[in-house]
């Protein structure tokens, strides 16, 4: 038995700064490209210091331009480079759009597989810091509906260091979304960690009585949900989908297989979102063993407000999640 | 799946095909076509039912080791088992 | 006709070649006319009837490891590029012996054994993305110049604006080629430019640009070798606008209201296959027999381009998800 | 000679119309000329030609809407033609309807999977739990119906509401009480006993009596149920039933219904299946049009009607209209049954036991397997040389079970 291996306890800003570190020494060809990310440290902080450790060319600051620099992270990736472009938040990726779907997305399949785009694309998501409705969306469920991309959710620390480098070797794009309310979480981790999958929805906690379904920021309030409901005698089982697209159908259909009921906690706004794919999923494979119609917890449908008071009732919170829990229950 | 499990199950589907016969007082030894007055549409329903519930298969060359409540029992049991491994 | 003196090379074999990618062009694309109309082309088909001075003079000038990037209007490019004439009318009839497959059509034709990067149908949407395509060069060191082609009408587009700025801003290898022909589709270049000199807008992002009569394939392969030899002494980008003009309509459901048959009529006795052959004739550089074997050989070329389409064969449906990802099975029509 | 045909200038363009010529006939044309204007959505488009040659022959006049492909002139071209290959029309592709993308929302291609529509899993109840529709288990719920007492009708043996409500209807009372209340005997009783009567009293019965090999029948039933699970196997009932219905079809005095003194041929053939309910009771519940009833359906049907039957769960408009019955005692009877008819039927075809017989077979003799079928007709409808006729037909139908 050797000994376990040193822990160290970071957080999730520095754990996503790590693997771009690493990628970078490991990778000649990787480079990390964005507003921000060289002298100002980052948006968020999370290429702190690799500007003096990589120097400009590697981490290279960009104007103000998403569609340009993302494109620019497009052809470099069809050259042969290895960019992680840095979109700050999702709510400025709309200006990119043109570009990830008809050029990123689509290039292989059209070209006959003559060209592909090894490219990761990292964004910020969710509202939680009063930045109003222009800086609060949650879309990850628009990009989870496009062909030809990845769509990755890290939820934790481990994912947040893990799961870069295994989407940089992938020939394909991939987009990672990392929710902004997680970038303080800290969390102990192995010192030696590394890449992890990136196609498998993980099993956060175990249970009985009622599948919880989720992603991303919405994790932890999930879980204290669910922390909330055993008090009461529910066991749930929590599901972290981290990859939306493609999305873990066999974990989820295992869960709702045992537990019957299942409720879907979604940052997204309601209709058309991720919350109603996994829904559909379930119905379309497993509506024998329900018991109860499946419940979901989205944001409110409304451009998210600044007030504070406004902005926690906008969006998905713990109190909810236990209510939609204890309604499939019949416990309400 | 034991035993009982096979006895209670058959018994509810004899139930079905025979509803005019009170099954308590079935002698799990006698002749089922005797004493349930079963003809060949019951049992072949009979059948059926058992074929859905055990998720067996039960050829027509086996039927008659199904003329009694305990025969069929240890039948099925040893099907169960073969289909288990 | 300028005729620039410092221009020791034009043999007669240099000129009836160039004269002969021309004519090769404008039959190809008569004969796409042609199919389109007997419903064996389908969906948009953009000619480039009277702009392929700008294909012959600039493409033959890069090597074979530079990189193109071209739009919907790109038939003319591909063929001088050396994309086989054959692969890109089958890639028209939607054939899988197409140069994509098939599955692209007129408007994204592919080819990596030429550096070819496509068509591209979104106005501007190149233009990113031959920006990275000279990042990643820039950043390997390598000598490679990225020709990037577009329209007039791109240049509305912001990422026309973006990708001039990065292209100066990190010292991109990157050749601009502005196909000026004075139409959007249908708005004409005076009511969607408030300056409408397009070679000046390079100057803002401080990038060395030129305009070129886009009618005299010398002028523009002089331009295209100084252009060429700039940005690959200096990594740094170069802007050539060639002023030329669409004979055909925009697409083939264009009723071509936005101008009048006069201004068309006007051109077709200034465009460059006109112009080229007739100084040749003057210059007697070319003989009758010349022009007969130059077509003859044209047309050997279309009809074997033809039958090779006709007899092209449909891609199977199990296909349909393949290539979504580099790994997607083939059977796999969820 | 060369047609010049109405170009198609775009997807969307089915038709165009032509609105000037700028060219007659005797003028010479060469590829690449404006010949025509045609008028489409989009406006005035000139329209060339690809063909070098004198104009024939002008073949539409001016201001006429034509569609995409119709011959507008004849070229004489005179020399072969210089550019073009002989250009066949493409092959259409084989399974793509139009271009390929608007095959796909066509009927799929037949190689394809039927439907792209997920097929819904059919997983057996985790656990041994049965498979029922939330409409079964709140149902179930709501009256304390044990669903695994159930078996189900629906996708993949699932439970579906209607088979709760079935249920429920048998048996309303607790289950311990094996008797289905739901079937009064007292008053069945008494309804036979005046059908009869009046059957009795008013038909004139006359009797016939046939004995039919039925080897071929048992042997063909043995081959085609070795390879079908036990809901897909036949049997002799089912042969019989469908023999009797195909011959009455044939033979129409014995399919139909004697009222006020008239016969009244029956359209249809809708066999009375007569049915023993154990503890004293008799229905005799129709199959509608069994003589085109597959012989899969109908043993389906008999089987489920043979079940319903006992629980009492009879619909009452299966119980009037039979227009022929046809009854049978089942393996532990006697040889023959000489029944008597349903008014207002005109005839009743019993079936004894099936026995081993000695029997002459191509002059040898040897064991067969023989039933005795038995004809009760009415006399006022019908004579004996018929009934022989009628029974003989059915005979001669049991020889062939595979053509039933």
């Amino acid at each position: 038995m050797t000994a376990p291996a040193a822990m160290i306890e970071l957080t999730y800003r520095d754990a996503m700064r790590e693997a771009i570190r690493d990628a970078l020494r490991r990778d000649k060809n990787a480079f990390l490209m964005g507003e921000d990310v060289g002298r100002y440290g980052g948006c968020y902080a999370v290429s702190k210091g690799l500007l003096a450790e990589f120097g400009p060319e590697r981490i290279r600051d960009t104007p103000l331009s998403e569609s340009g620099f993302t494109g620019a992270g497009i052809g470099a990736a069809m050259a042969g480079m290895r960019p992680i472009v840095e979109l700050m938040t999702v709510n400025f990726s709309l200006l990119a759009l043109d570009q990830i779907l008809n050029t990123a997305a689509t290039v292989r399949h059209m070209s006959g597989n003559q060209f592909g785009v090894p490219l990761v694309i990292r964004m910020a998501t969710g509202a939680g810091r009063q930045l109003a409705a222009q800086h609060s969306h949650s879309l990850e469920g628009w990009y989870a509906h496009i062909p030809g991309i990845k769509v990755l959710a890290p939820a934790t620390v481990e994912d947040a260091r893990g799961m870069l480098w295994t989407a940089l070797q992938d020939p394909d794009p991939v987009l990672i979304f990392e929710n902004v309310m997680l970038y303080n979480m800290s969390a102990n981790l192995a010192a030696d960690a590394g890449a992890v999958d990136i196609d498998k929805a993980a099993v956060r906690r175990t249970g009985r009585d009622i599948s919880l379904i989720t992603y991303g920021g919405s994790l932890w309030k999930t879980l204290e949900a669910a922390t909330a409901l055993a008090a009461e005698g529910i066991d749930a089982d929590v599901i972290d989908l981290r990859s939306l697209r493609p999305i873990d159908d066999a974990t989820v259909m295992t869960s709702v297989r045992k537990t019957r009921r299942a409720v879907i906690v979604d940052e997204g706004w309601r209709s058309g979102s991720l919350s109603a794919e996994i829904c559909t999923r379930i119905i379309e494979q497993a509506f024998w063993e329900l018991d109860a119609p499946i419940g979901r917890v989205c944001s409110e449908e409304v451009p998210i407000p600044y007030p504070r008071h406004l902005e926690i009732a906008a969006i998905p919170q713990v109190p909810k999640i236990v209510a939609a829990a204890k309604t499939v229950l019949g416990r309400a | 799946m034991n035993e009982a499990d096979i006895r209670t199950i058959l018994q509810e589907e004899l139930g079905n095909v025979a509803p005019e016969m009170d099954l308590q007082k079935l002698d799990s030894t006698a002749d089922l076509r005797e004493a349930l007055d079963i003809d060949s549409m019951d049992f072949l329903n009979f059948v059926v039912a058992v074929h859905h519930r055990l998720g067996v298969d039960i050829p027509e060359l086996d039927y008659p080791k199904l003329i009694t409540l305990d025969r069929a029992v240890t039948y099925l049991k040893g099907k169960l088992e073969v289909s288990k491994s | 006709m300028t005729i620039v003196t410092d221009k020791p090379r034009l043999s007669r074999r240099h000129a009836l070649d160039l004269l002969k990618q021309m004519i090769r062009i404008r039959r190809f694309e008569d004969k796409c006319a042609e199919l389109y109309t007997q419903e064996k082309i389908r969906g948009f088909l953009h000619l480039y009837d009277g702009e392929e001075a700008i294909a012959v003079g600039v493409i033959p000038v890069l090597e074979q490891r530079d990189r193109v990037v071209a739009t919907y209007r790109e038939h003319g490019h591909a063929l001088v590029r050396g994309v086989p004439m054959t692969a890109a009318l089958a890639e028209m009839y939607g054939k899988q012996e197409g140069c994509s497959r098939g599955r692209g059509g007129s408007m994204h034709l592919f080819d990596r054994a030429t550096n070819f990067y496509g068509g591209n149908a979104i106005v501007g949407g190149g233009l990113p993305l031959a920006i990275g395509l000279a990042l990643a060069d820039h950043m390997r060191g390598d000598d490679i110049v990225t020709a990037c082609f577009f329209g007039e009408g791109a240049v509305a587009e912001g990422e026309f604006h973006e990708s001039l700025n990065l292209a100066a801003l990190w010292t991109l290898p990157v050749l601009f080629v502005c196909e000026n022909n004075l139409y959007a589709m249908g708005t004409a270049l005076a009511i969607s430019e408030s300056e409408t000199d397009i070679q000046r807008k390079a100057a803002c992002y401080r990038i060395a640009s030129e305009a070129v009569d886009g009618m005299d394939v010398v002028a523009i392969e002089a331009a295209a070798r100084r252009a060429i030899h700039a940005v690959r002494e200096s990594g740094k980008p170069y802007f050539l606008e060639c002023r030329t003009y669409r004979l055909r309509a925009h697409s083939m459901f264009d009723a071509q209201l936005y101008r009048d048959k006069a201004e068309v009529e006007a051109w077709r006795h200034k465009e460059p296959i006109v112009r080229f052959k007739g100084w040749l004739e003057a210059s007697h550089m070319i003989h009758p027999d010349d022009l007969a074997r130059i077509e003859a050989e044209i047309d050997a070329e279309i009809a074997e381009a033809v039958t090779f389409a006709e007899s092209g064969t449909w891609e199977p449906i199990e296909q349909l998800t393949r290539f979504t990802y580099a790994d997607s099975p083939a059977r796999d029509v969820s | 000679m060369v047609e010049f045909r109405m170009p198609s200038l775009g997807a969307d363009m089915e038709a165009g119309t032509l609105v000037e010529w700028l060219v007659k006939p005797g003028d010479q044309v060469k590829r690449g000329d404006v010949v025509a204007v045609v008028e489409t959505q989009k406006g005035a488009i000139e329209i060339e030609v690809f063909e070098t040659g004198r104009i024939e022959q002008i073949l539409v006049d001016l201001n006429s809407k034509v569609p995409v492909g119709t011959p507008l002139a004849r070229i004489r071209t005179g020399l072969e033609r210089k550019a073009g290959v002989a250009v066949g029309p493409v092959p259409p592709p084989p399974r793509v309807a139009e271009t390929p993308a608007r095959a796909l929302r066509a009927a799929p291609p037949p190689s394809q999977p039927a439907t792209t529509t997920p097929a819904i899993v059919r997983v057996p109840g985790a656990g041994g739990r049965a498979r029922a529709s939330p409409a079964a288990r709140r149902l179930a719920e709501m009256h304390s119906v044990d669903l695994a007492t159930i078996t189900g009708s629906g996708p993949s043996g699932a439970i579906i509401r209607a088979d709760v409500e079935y249920r429920l209807v048998a048996a309303p009372a607790s289950v311990e009480t094996k008797r289905p209340t739901g079937l009064n005997l007292d008053a069945m009783r008494a309804a036979i006993a005046a059908a009869m009567a009046r059957s009795k009293r008013e038909i004139p019965h006359y009797y016939l009596e046939h004995q039919v090999d039925v080897t071929s029948c048992e042997q063909w039933l043995t081959r085609t149920n070795a390879s079908r699970p036990p809901d897909e196997r036949l049997l002799m009932a089912a042969l019989a039933a469908k023999s009797v219905a195909l011959a009455a079809r044939r033979f129409t005095l014995f399919n139909g219904f004697y009222n006020d003194g008239k016969y009244q041929a029956a359209s249809a053939v809708h066999l009375g299946i007569a049915i023993a309910i154990r503890g004293g009771g008799l229905a005799a519940p129709a199959l509608h049009d069994v003589d085109q009833m597959p012989l899969d359906e109908l043993m389906g049907r008999m089987r489920d009607l043979v079940q319903r039957t006992r629980a009492g769960r009879i619909r009452s408009s299966e119980m009037s209209d039979s227009t022929i019955t046809v009854s049978s005692l089942g393996e532990r009877g006697v040889e023959a049954v000489h029944g008597v008819i349903y008014p207002p039927q005109v005839a009743l075809v019993g079936f004894g036991k099936v026995v081993a017989r000695p029997w002459l077979v191509d002059g040898a003799i040897g064991p067969r397997s023989v039933v005795t079928m038995t004809l009760a007709a009415d006399h006022r409808v019908s004579d004996g040389h018929a009934g022989a006729l009628f029974l003989a037909e059915i005979g001669k139908l049991l020889q062939e079970p595979e053509k039933l």
